[in-house]
């Protein structure tokens, strides 16, 4: 279990740092589907296997492929550039960052109590329970999630299909 | 003994083996799993290969015959060595890799397709008891370990640094995306009739339990096949999507734009060659294997068929002619008819391919979810007939509004 | 019907499959080295010479090296020398005369120019070598063949040339 | 045993690398990126509280992660078809060229 955390957890933060710091934007999007890839390991180890399996579907399968869609479309496809790849104000970013890092987030974690082992060891909810509890006090969420995913394919297809630009406008 | 206990049931072959390998190794618990392990994927990781070199071998002497030739007949009685010869050729053959490509994607694309495709065939359940991972989850499992294969077809174009990979690449994660639509939707009548994502229930769900555990071999022969999802109105239209679909999810023709060889030479294919050009082979007819026994799981009773009960047998569910021997018969008979349609029907075109899947079968596996819903709540004497008419109307109005949007019929002058 | 056209297409491949084994008709395949010969009077790959007496193949080859196929040949595979007698004087018959078989692309040009019916198209087929180039080099000794051997691949061709040839000989002979 | 702090330390080292990605790089997809990789950590949170709450059956955290994945691939499909959209008029992924609101 220890191994396996640690693993995980060391092939995650790889992910995720090769994923903001590469600079062929291809490779940082596989980097990136490692990273989503041992997050879903991670939720294996936590007993949501349920959570595990969309995890992929959803981030592999779905925003993953999307991300390489739009790089393709908007990018060289090599995308090996020399250009600058960080912007003007990088250094405070990084100083941003690490101070919530340090002064916020893990304070909090090393100074809170916090349970040590989980109360139910073998506890896995099955799809069943998942399924009645979306459809029992979760009711109200489902539709609007519904709605959100209905209007978000609807104004992704809106947005990105207004093929004029600006110098095609006729000018009044 | 062990062998007379092994024997007693064929079925339960591989859980008996197991029993008794625990009972040795009792001392050591860490042996114990390390047996189950074994147990469990070793099969897998042997049977399979060895499925894909018949295969091959089956596609190219029925290609052949279709098209009145002899096919392979010189490796062999029969030409049945004629897998190991190709085998051996693609080891010896020299690997190239484009100058320009990139390495280290180049390298891991085809080992990073043959993971999601052999990890996906832990969830079916071969026979009873017979399942290496009887996840909670099975299906949805099998559809998002399925989903990372578009994954290392996007890396091998891309790496290639070739335009027809790319275009290659491109086309086949436009088409495995499309068509994992209706592949999900036309599950979704099966869990919803079944109530669970469980591939062991499904396949439960399709047996007539007391006719099977009673004593007559008729009514235990009808009993494993009578309630196959097929024989229902919402199961064969689901079949038929799952299995169209499920032909463009892999790449088989008639869907096989992505490495369609008169178009863009071989396309994300194109710079591979030797080992991981097999590899890549390989791949693909273990994923063609995986969905052709998901089908099989989840509409045509997975290992349930024709069987009686041994008479020497005590359990009550063991059966004749192992579960797995039914499996691997209906999974084979799926891709005799993959091969079948490959000799038969031309390439779709591009916008063919996605008008396909988005305008008619999309529509269809929607409705076909209605009426599931229906056959649920109505008797069957209703819902049967019932259900037939309604979805029969519905395939006839798709077709006719579809055909509207294709133009005038062609005619081929010099054909 | 939607689909009908599909169900039509599977029935045909579906006949074909099965009348392959049952129709020996329908199997078209000739296997190769058992199969028999397969070649026809109409095969033709790469060139060979002429000659009429058998005795003595190499003086009585019909060819005079008069070069024209060498110069007329698209992809210059063929390479011909002439022959002199011991004053040093040139005589009508080549010394040299071969052809770079894996250059030759059997285009029959040759055949088609040369005015005295001195070369033809062979239809030999089994021209594998194990170097790849003394074995492809032919050279006139190689490809020296009789008329008979002529009228044997290509019968109805080489009556028609044996035709002209005596009407040519008529036509010298009273002069 | 892994503890509950063990995945909480690890999903804020996760969450400040996609502060870091979004406030440091100029892509817009890379931008798109991070905030993936923050609503991650954040899903990871939820099922690590989950996990060891007194009382795992009531599921909140495994639906709460649901949702917010649909949200997230929501947004990325949003995000992601702006940034076509803004491509397709300044003929650049930079973000620090669009600051401009006029053609």
């Amino acid at each position: 279990m220890n191994i396996a955390f640690y693993l995980l957890s060391a092939l995650a933060v790889t992910g995720a740092l090769l994923a903001i710091r590469l600079r062929n934007l291809v490779h940082a999007t596989l980097c990136l589907m490692f990273f989503f890839i041992s997050l879903a390991g991670m939720y294996v180890l936590l007993m949501a296997e349920f959570i595990a399996a969309v995890q992929i579907l959803v981030y592999v399968g779905a925003v993953g492929i999307l991300i390489l869609f739009a790089i393709m479309l908007t990018h060289h496809i090599t995308g090996a550039t020399r250009e600058r790849i960080s912007s003007r104000g990088w250094l405070w970013g990084l100083g941003a960052a690490l101070a919530v890092l340090f002064t916020v987030l893990l304070p909090v974690l090393l100074l809170s109590v916090l349970p040590a082992a989980p109360a139910t060891p073998d506890f896995s909810p099955s799809v069943r329970n998942i399924g009645l509890s979306l459809m029992d006090p979760y009711t109200i969420t489902l539709q609007v999630m519904g709605l959100l995913l209905t209007a978000a394919l609807i104004g992704a297809v809106a947005v990105a299909s207004t093929s004029v630009r600006p110098q095609d406008k006729p000018r009044t | 003994m062990i062998l007379n206990t092994l024997l007693d049931n064929p079925d339960q072959i591989l859980v008996n083996l197991f029993h008794q390998g625990a009972a040795l190794l009792q001392a050591c618990p860490a042996l114990v799993i390390a047996l189950g392990i074994l147990l469990s994927t070793v099969p897998l990781v042997a049977i399979f290969p060895a499925c894909f070199a018949i295969t091959t071998w089956l596609e190219r002497k029925g290609l052949a015959r279709i098209q009145n030739r002899i096919g392979p007949n010189r490796a062999g009685w029969f030409g049945l060595l004629q897998p190991m010869a190709d085998g051996i050729k693609m080891l010896l053959k020299e690997d190239i890799v484009p100058q320009t490509s990139d390495r280290l994607a180049h390298f891991l694309a085809p080992v990073l397709l043959l993971i999601p495709a052999f990890t996906v065939l832990s969830v079916l359940p071969f026979s009873r008891n017979m399942i290496p991972a009887a996840a909670d989850t099975g299906v949805i499992l099998f559809f998002a370990l399925g989903s990372i294969s578009t994954l290392p077809v996007f890396m091998a174009g891309w790496s290639s640094h070739n335009k027809y990979s790319l275009l290659g690449g491109m086309r086949a994660i436009a088409q495995m995306v499309s068509y994992e639509i209706p592949l999900v939707l036309s599950t979704v009548t099966v869990v919803m009739l079944t109530g669970s994502l469980n591939t062991v229930k499904i396949v439960e769900f399709q047996q007539v339990t007391h006719w099977i555990e009673g004593s007559n071999p008729a009514l235990q022969i009808l009993g494993q096949v009578l309630k196959w999802n097929v024989f229902t109105p919402w199961g064969f239209t689901g079949f038929l999507i799952f299995f169209i679909s499920s032909l463009a999810e892999i790449n088989r023709c008639p869907f096989d734009l992505p490495e369609a060889d008169s178009e863009i030479v071989a396309g994300h294919l194109t710079e591979y060659s030797g080992f991981k050009y097999a590899l890549f082979f390989m791949g693909e007819y273990v994923s063609a294997f995986a969905i052709s026994g998901l089908a099989v799981t989840l509409f045509l009773g997975g290992w349930s068929g024709p069987n009686i009960r041994p008479w020497w047998s005590e359990d009550p569910r063991a059966l004749l002619i192992p579960g797995f021997v039914w499996f691997f018969l209906k999974m084979f008979a799926l891709i005799l008819i993959m091969i079948w349609i490959r000799g038969t029907l031309p390439r779709l075109r591009v916008d063919h391919l996605m008008a396909f899947a988005w305008k008619f079968l999309m529509p269809l596996a929607l409705i076909n979810i209605f009426i599931a819903g229906a056959y649920y709540y109505l008797p069957h004497w209703i819902g049967w007939p019932a259900g037939l008419i309604v979805i029969y109307a519905c395939y006839e109005g798709l077709g006719r509004i579809n055909r509207r949007h294709l133009g005038p019929k062609r005619i081929y002058r010099y054909a | 019907m939607l689909g009908k056209g599909i169900i039509n297409g599977l029935t045909v491949t579906a006949w074909n499959f099965f009348g392959s084994y049952f129709s020996k008709s329908r199997l078209t395949t000739v296997q190769y080295p058992e199969g028999g010969n397969t070649v026809t009077a109409f095969s033709r790959n790469i060139p060979f010479l002429v000659f009429d007496d058998a005795n003595a193949p190499i003086d009585s080859l019909r060819c005079v090296a008069c070069k024209i196929c060498e110069k007329e040949c698209p992809p210059q595979c063929i390479y011909i020398v002439q022959d002199k007698d011991a004053n040093g004087k040139l005589i009508k018959s080549p010394k040299i005369f071969d052809i770079d078989i894996s250059v030759c692309m059997g285009c029959q040009i040759c055949v088609e120019v040369c005015p005295f019916e001195s070369i033809k198209m062979d239809s030999h087929f089994e021209l594998a070598g194990r170097d790849r180039f003394a074995d492809l080099l032919l050279h006139r000794e190689q490809l020296a063949k009789s008329n008979d051997y002529y009228h044997k691949i290509h019968p109805a061709e080489a009556r028609e040339v044996d035709d002209r040839l005596a009407a040519k000989q008529k036509k010298a002979g009273p002069a | 045993m892994v503890t509950l702090q063990q995945y909480l330390i690890l999903s804020a080292v996760l969450f400040s690398i996609g502060l870091l990605g979004a406030l440091t790089r100029r892509h817009a997809i890379i931008v798109l990126v991070s905030i993936e990789i923050m609503l991650n950590a954040a899903n990871l949170n939820f099922i690590a509280f989950w996990r060891f709450a007194p009382h795992p059956g009531n599921l909140h955290g495994v639906l709460f992660t649901l949702f917010s994945i649909a949200v997230a691939a929501a947004e990325a499909a949003v995000g992601l078809a702006l940034v076509i959209a803004v491509y397709r008029f300044n003929k650049s992924p930079d973000l620090e060229k669009m600051n401009s609101l006029h053609e």
